[in-house]
């Protein structure tokens, strides 16, 4: 035991100085990889949906991709560099917490090419930074006209994870939609304070539902995984969010409001191999650009008129004759 | 008549022959042998540290031996673990008693031994009818529904003596018995002893104390730092026998000390009112004063509001009412570090809790009042260079072995440990030195030490306040004796008048000034 | 050859069983054996995942002080933790200390406006005097009402938490239309040479020169040599003041500082005030050095936790939580890069570091391991 | 009006079950540890492995129960570590139990990316396959109890049952009695025979089965899926429940209520509009906890030899 615990040592420190050399590279040539926020790489929602955007574009155009994982909001700066020396062509970061951190890296490196999900610079966006902003608010309207039709009990529910504006947006997008199919309808809407306490998200909604509302809609990371299940404990309905989580509750989360990262993310792959990456631009995702919308899965458990409907509404959208609200100030306007 | 010839027609019930035990390189036991017969009470003596302990240890199966073997009535056993030694029909009261605080009487006494119903349910129904059957056959009377912490100590030692019989004890060892008992209730434990052999029970008798080997032991082993010395017939024996055989030189029992006047009162308490733990008053309405050379003496039995005593005129516990003042100035209710700025040093009963931080090394222990003074700090930081000098001089002045100031308090024998704690608060030159228990636990020649620090204190000039449980220590050492019962001053006589059954009358309450 | 074996296994148990830093070594490479087990059972060479991650902290300079940087907070509420263990407490409450220590650290850095010298130490010391109060506070309870620390800290950890997000959402101090802080000042800002770095003379002199360019990309600043000043400063009041000594003497033993006229409640609450303060320290160094704003925070970031590993791993002694600290950092940063590399779970490290902390747990069972086979090689 | 607030009632009992369960679990397994005189600060692992495990097997075998036993047994492995190092080798218990929060969590996430390709999130358990609700359905729809009690999980009814087992268990058996004077008084306990280390050994695996139990509540019954950070500081709830249950069965469970009550007050607050931050609201069981501390309960006593290794032959 003790003899090969020696000779184990001597090993290791022998194979380490020969392991000196690099990894290997794929042969397109062409390396894209993406640092993760802190929800990790299943978190069944952008995360997922980004590394899905890029194992897709993997297998379509050649690519080598890989990710990494942060922990903790320190990690991204030194996963930005990891990355960096890696030799990558192109760095996701996958969250609006990246923002800072990106812009710092892109004026540093003028020779990397960065892209964001869930955040634009505007005017000061570096010209090797490309953000990537979705309009969650449309996705969340056209879920808010299905619970404002399917409600039975004219009281349907939001719950939100933390209240800011990005989830904001999903807010007032769900009440707009809830209002104009249905002007008697009330929301419940409340916040869990929390991404991760599934518990309480399943208190909140048992609440809802316990208050009357038939209809749940979350924008709550993992406490969404409580909304859920009290759907379907309480056999009611709940709206999914970000990816198509009917495969959590096949029977009880009739639609979700799709954020297409992985569309975004193939796209911009796509502009990158032909060589016309864009950037110094933020570009923005609506229905119109496909890079939102409802679950494919939404004819399951929404009747095919109301799936009419919402058609019909975003056409609407991407015609511009809606323009959907997004905070409290664009919402009380859409009331008025 | 020799030992071979008295013991030659009894039965021996146990045999344990040339028992060996070493804890590392130390021998605690060296090729000790003894025998116990049927119905006689064997006494095993020897000095604290000699070895009669880890024996009696090795026989209940606590200990395994180096080597040797254990013979029960006339068969080799092999006892690895307690359980056997209960099969074998040996019980054991620990000196430090082993009891479950919280525990019940009745379930201390059965625990390992439970009756249960179905189910390993605890059936205390019958447990409670068992402890009465045996308490009432043997007389020894306690309340089986009372929490162990509530009771007084010499309770407690009758129930280690009762669960030693509930579990059909024939052979029982009784490890210093007598060390917390009033004087009468050393004659109701010899009493007991004696009912006990009468129902042909077995007893060996741990003790250091001479007299009450003579009075209630048929033959008695000696030990010596691990050796066998001897066994005799005690009948055939006397005190200074026993002793000069004990410590391997005559000794003499008294304490030499001259004839002395007291000064002025420096110190007084008045109608001190202090509550216990359990917030019962522990000290009731008490009022002492203590001379300028001389030592005060304050005996009792334990658990009669010493420790609260001690910890009110020390700042360690909140006085109800009542004054304590030293040089006239009033202290009660002062914090310990205004205490001790008052000139009051304190040699702590418990000197393992209170008296040393032991994983300080000595060094470190000297400066524990002084560590922030000149020469030892300056300006906050500790002069380790000055600490060290000072330690060094303390260590040669009180002999403290070893020789080392970087030695660990942890790794000190109790009469080193305690030599320290002497040491730092003689050092500080106090007006009262308050001793508590200043002996426990000391070999002979760490006792002599400590009276004799006392004893150049009073003749000094200052006061000391001397408390202890040993009587014979109290009737030694002291100028004037005061006796405490549930709190308050039954008495006080001058040492010199004092006599042991008027002073164990008023320590059981039978005071009558 | 067996007889060389032999005298280096008897030198390896006296340099395991004499020496706390002999012990410790043998215990994190025990640790990094445990992992490899790991590693190879689900299909991955170990020998290349740790060539990576060694790769990874020191084949460029940048990696270097990215671990660096990573280590200091760690290495400064390991010391929290240290501390408060020498003073017979333990302190859980580290992650929220860090937690006030950065929040306030924002607000002095972004309410105020005062020049450069005088800013930085400003949004320091009240971000240690605020988290030293946070770590006051367990003291506090558990000095006046008797209330356990654990529960108490676990209890102001999440407190803690809450308070930042509600202060993220105060008017003023949100960003607007953002889920964060407003950033600091940048008079507050202690990131070696930031303003430069971004200037425009600045980012051609670097694109001339890779090596300093290398090196200053990460956000290198002063917090780690601060944490090493405080290290020695809490190896020095703890060993050499007489402060330190009624600290110690309370850890070590209550009843007898109480005894010896020590304030033993008083000195808790100091204690718990200082632990709190180094944690807070952390957050603050984050802040001014590295992150200059706070965020909203959904979970437990774990400094405070990881900080229990550090001050486990130093065998609480200060100097040690310095090398605990980088090996903890260099771990956790190295040890990420495992998975983009080769597809084996980054989370090894975790089972790395609590079998390390496991082999510190239990000295005897080494001694064990190399007694027995010293008696088995017949020597003695 | 009166329904109203009898409904609301109901609803924040509903959740304070639902919350207080795996800590009630966990909690247990605390007191049966800490009154065999073993400290136990890597409750929070145990149930990190306990609430994956439970998760995997309930995912690919399909019975909760079989889930349910496994997390425990998982658990229990993990309790057996910690009785290897701290009753065998005399290890400091909290060290110990810090090595084993960073086992239990990076055990978990490891396996997980094992065997499901890759992720840390495990998938989801149809409600079927999910512990039972006992009583779904059996009052009126909209009644007072309905509302408590129609989503409540068959874990939720057991945890009561294990108190009320704990309870009967450490104060009515022999081996409670045992159990509780090894560690209260090792010494004693040793010279009556009785073993030592076999009941502390017993006493942490069990209470490493408790914590795996308290985690398979949260990813068997509240969720139906793990994910890492599931367990996100209720092991260390659940330690402070235990201290401030004084160290009883019965003890914990009230405290475990009151965190969980506090929870469903918060839960229940939250859906006004109110002036005050909703992240005030979100500190209130955490601040009720200390102020309940502080109020009413003062100094708690551990059992005498909590935390202490028991050595046979200790050095003469």
């Amino acid at each position: 035991m003790f003899k090969r615990i020696i000779t184990f040592f001597v090993l290791v420190l022998f194979v380490m100085s020969i392991f000196s050399c690099g990894q290997v590279k794929k042969e397109s040539g062409i390396k894209i990889a993406m640092v993760t926020d802190v929800g990790g790489i299943n978190d069944q929602s952008f995360n997922q949906s980004a590394w899905e955007g890029l194992k897709r574009a993997e297998k379509e155009f050649a690519l080598s991709v890989s990710y990494l994982e942060s922990t903790q909001d320190a990690d991204y700066a030194p996963h930005m560099e990891t990355l960096l020396d890696a030799g990558n062509n192109l760095i996701w970061g996958i969250g609006f917490k990246m923002g800072d951190t990106i812009k710092e890296k892109a004026l540093g490196n003028p020779d990397q090419k960065y892209a964001i999900i869930d955040y634009a610079y505007g005017e000061e966006t570096p010209a090797n930074v490309v953000g990537v902003v979705f309009k969650e608010q449309e996705p969340s309207f056209l879920v808010g006209y299905i619970a404002g039709k399917m409600t039975t009990t004219n009281k349907v529910g939001f719950v939100g994870g933390m209240k800011f504006p990005l989830i904001e947006k999903f807010e007032y997008g769900f009440k707009a939609g809830v209002k104009l199919a249905n002007p008697d309808a009330e929301v419940l809407a409340q916040y869990a304070d929390s991404f991760t306490d599934a518990a309480k998200g399943k208190a909140i909604a048992n609440q809802m539902y316990e208050n009357g509302a038939d209809i749940v809609y979350h924008a709550a990371g993992g406490v969404g995984d409580g909304v859920i299940e009290a759907a379907k404990e309480q056999d009611k309905f709940a709206i999914g969010v970000d990816r198509d989580q009917n495969s959590l509750a096949p029977e009880h989360v009739i639609t979700s409001a799709m954020k297409r990262v992985d569309n975004a993310i193939f796209n911009v792959a796509a502009l990158l191999v032909k060589g016309e990456f864009p950037g110094g631009t933020t570009v923005v995702y609506g229905l119109k650009e496909g890079g939102v919308g409802i679950a494919p899965t939404s004819y399951k458990l929404v009747p095919a008129d109301i799936l009419e409907e919402v058609e019909e509404l975003k056409a609407k959208v991407i015609s511009g004759e809606i323009v959907v609200p997004s905070t409290p100030d664009t919402f009380a306007e859409w009331t008025m | 008549m020799g030992y071979e010839e008295v013991t030659q027609s009894l039965g021996k019930v146990v045999e344990m022959k040339n028992i060996t035990k070493k804890f590392g390189d130390f021998v605690a036991n060296d090729s000790v042998n003894l025998d116990v017969f049927k119905g006689k009470v064997h006494a095993l003596l020897g000095e604290n540290g000699a070895g009669k302990s880890t024996l009696m240890n090795i026989l209940y199966g606590l200990y395994s031996p180096t080597s040797g073997e254990i013979l029960i009535n006339g068969k080799k056993v092999d006892i690895t673990n307690p359980n056997v030694a209960i099969e074998h029909g040996i019980g054991m009261v620990h000196q430090h008693f082993m009891l479950v605080k919280p525990f019940t009487v009745a379930q201390n006494i059965i625990l390992g031994r439970e009756p249960t119903s179905k189910m390993s349910v605890l059936n205390m129904k019958k447990a409670l009818k068992d402890v009465k059957e045996i308490s009432d056959r043997y007389g020894l009377y306690v309340d089986p529904n009372a929490k162990i912490e509530d009771i007084s100590v010499g309770m407690q030692q009758r129930v280690e003596i009762l669960k030693a019989l509930y579990r059909g004890a024939e052979i029982l060892i009784l490890d210093e018995p007598t060390a917390v008992l009033t004087p009468q209730e050393i004659v109701e434990l010899i009493q007991i002893i004696k009912n006990l052999t009468k129902e042909g029970k077995s007893i060996i008798l741990i003790s250091h104390k001479l007299k009450e080997i003579i009075e209630a032991a048929d033959f008695c082993l000696i030990i010596r730092r691990g050796k066998h010395i001897d066994t005799v017939v005690v009948s055939e024996t006397d005190e200074e026998g026993l002793a000069s055989k004990m410590v391997g030189r005559e000794v003499s029992f008294s304490v030499a000390k001259e004839e002395k006047e007291a000064g002025d009162e420096i110190f007084s308490i008045e109608g001190l009112v202090v509550k216990d733990n359990r917030d019962i008053i522990a000290v009731d309405k008490l009022n002492l004063s203590v001379k300028k050379g001389e030592i005060l003496g304050l005996a009792g039995i334990d658990g009669n509001g010493q420790t609260e005593l001690l910890e009110a005129i020390t700042g360690l516990r909140k006085v109800e009412s009542g004054k304590i003042k030293i040089n006239g100035e009033d202290i009660t209710n002062s914090t310990p570090f205004q205490v001790i700025s008052k000139k009051i040093s304190h040699i702590p009963e418990d000197r393992q809790k209170r008296g040393l931080v032991l994983d300080f090394d000595i060094s470190e222990n000297t400066i524990l009042e002084n560590y922030y003074k000149n020469p030892f700090a300056k300006r906050g930081v500790l002069q380790y260079d000055n600490i060290k000098v000072y330690a060094k001089e303390l260590i040669d002045k009180f002999d403290v072995r070893p020789k080392e100031e970087t030695k660990m308090a942890r790794n000190l024998s109790g009469g080193n440990q305690q030599k320290v704690i002497i040491a730092r608060e003689v050092s500080n030159d106090p007006d009262l030195l308050i001793a508590a228990q200043p002996t426990r636990g000391l070999d002979v020649g760490a006792i002599e030490f400590v009276h004799k620090s006392l004893i150049e204190q009073r003749d000094n000039n200052k006061a000391v306040f001397l408390i202890s449980f040993e009587l014979d220590e109290i009737m030694n050492v002291s100028d004037r004796i005061a006796v405490i019962y549930e709190g308050k001053i039954v008495g006080i006589v001058d040492a010199k008048d004092a006599e042991v059954e008027k002073l164990g009358l008023m320590m059981a309450g039978g005071g009558n000034e | 050859m067996k007889l060389t074996l032999k005298e280096l296994r008897k030198k390896l148990y006296i340099f395991a069983t004499e020496k706390t830093i002999g012990f410790t070594l043998i215990s994190i490479f025990l640790g990094l054996v445990v992992g490899a087990i790991f590693l190879a059972a689900a299909g991955f060479n170990p020998f290349q995942a740790y060539g990576i991650i060694l790769r990874g902290i020191f084949s460029k300079p940048s990696y270097i002080s990215y671990t660096i940087v990573r280590a200091t907070p760690l290495i400064l509420t390991g010391l929290s933790i240290a501390f408060a263990f020498k003073t017979g407490l333990f302190n859980i409450g580290a992650e929220g200390q860090y937690i006030i220590g950065a929040v306030v650290a924002t607000a002095a850095g972004y309410f105020l406006h005062l020049p450069l010298l005088i800013h930085i130490p400003v949004v320091i010391i009240s971000a240690v005097l605020a988290a030293g109060i946070w770590g006051g506070l367990a003291g506090y309870f558990k000095a006046k009402f008797g209330v356990h620390e654990v529960i108490s800290t676990i209890m102001l950890n999440w407190i803690a938490l809450y308070f930042q997000n509600f202060l993220i959402y105060t008017k003023g101090f949100q960003k607007p239309g953002g889920e964060t802080s407003h950033s600091i000042q940048p008079t507050a800002n202690m990131m070696i040479l930031k303003t430069w770095k971004q200037s425009e003379a600045g980012r051609e002199w670097l694109l001339q020169h890779p090596f300093w360019k290398d090196l200053l990309r990460t956000p290198m600043n002063w917090g780690f040599l601060i944490a090493v000043l405080m290290a020695v400063l809490v190896w020095f009041i703890l060993n050499k003041t007489a402060l330190g000594y009624r600290l110690r003497a309370v850890g070590f033993n209550k009843f007898a500082a109480e005894y010896g006229g020590i304030n033993v409640n008083k000195n808790m609450i100091i204690s718990m005030f200082i632990a709190g303060g180094l944690a807070g320290l952390a957050g603050a160094l984050q802040v001014v050095g590295v992150s200059h704003k706070v965020t909203l925070i959904a979970a437990m970031e774990g400094y405070g936790f990881d900080g229990i590993a550090v001050a486990l791993i130093a065998n609480s002694s200060a100097l040690g939580c310095i090398l605990a600290g980088l090996l903890f950092g260099a771990l956790k940063y190295g040890g990420a890069k495992i998975q983009p590399f080769m597809q084996a779970p980054s989370e090894v490290i975790n089972i790395v570091i609590g079998s390390i902390v496991f082999f510190i747990a239990i000295p005897k069972l080494i001694k064990v391991i190399l007694t027995r086979k010293n008696k088995k090689g017949g020597i003695k | 009006m009166i329904e109203t607030i009898l409904n609301n009632l109901a609803l924040i009992l509903g959740t304070t079950l639902m919350y207080s369960t795996p800590l009630i679990y966990t909690s247990l397994g605390g007191v049966l540890s800490e009154n065999s005189g073993v400290i136990n600060i890597g409750l929070e692992g145990m149930m990190v492995i306990g609430a994956f495990i439970g998760a995997a097997i309930g995912y690919y075998v399909g019975n909760p129960w079989i889930a349910f036993i496994g997390a425990g047994i998982a658990g229990g492995l993990f309790g057996l570590l910690h009785a290897f190092a701290c009753v065998t080798f005399g290890a400091n218990q909290v060290v110990s139990g810090i090595a084993i929060n960073f086992l239990g969590a990076g055990i978990a996430l490891f396996l997980s990316r094992m065997f499901f390709e890759g992720a840390t999130m495990t998938k989801s358990i149809p409600l079927d396959n999910k512990m039972p609700r006992p009583l779904n359905g059996v009052f009126p729809d909209g009644s007072f109890l309905n509302i408590i009690f129609d989503n409540q999980y068959a874990t939720v009814y057991l945890a009561f049952f294990m108190v009320l087992l704990i309870w009967f268990f450490m104060y009515k058996t022999k081996y409670g009695l045992r159990l509780r004077s090894v560690g209260e008084h090792p010494t004693a306990a040793d010279t009556l025979g009785i073993n030592v280390m076999r009941i502390r050994y017993f006493a942490v695996i069990m209470s490493g089965v408790f914590a795996g139990f308290g985690g398979a509540a949260m990813s068997l019954a509240i969720v139906s899926n793990f994910r890492p950070t599931l367990i996100s500081g209720h092991g260390f709830i659940a330690l402070a429940a235990m201290i401030f249950g004084k160290w009883k069965p019965q003890g914990a469970l009230l405290a475990c209520l009151l965190f969980g009550g506090a929870q469903g007050l918060a839960v229940f607050l939250g859906q006004f509009d109110f002036e005050i931050s909703s992240q005030l609201i979100s500190m209130l069981p955490y601040v009720i906890t200390i102020v309940v501390l502080i109020g009413f309960v003062g100094k708690s006593a551990a059992p005498s030899a909590d935390g202490i290794p028991y050595e046979k032959e200790s050095k003469y």
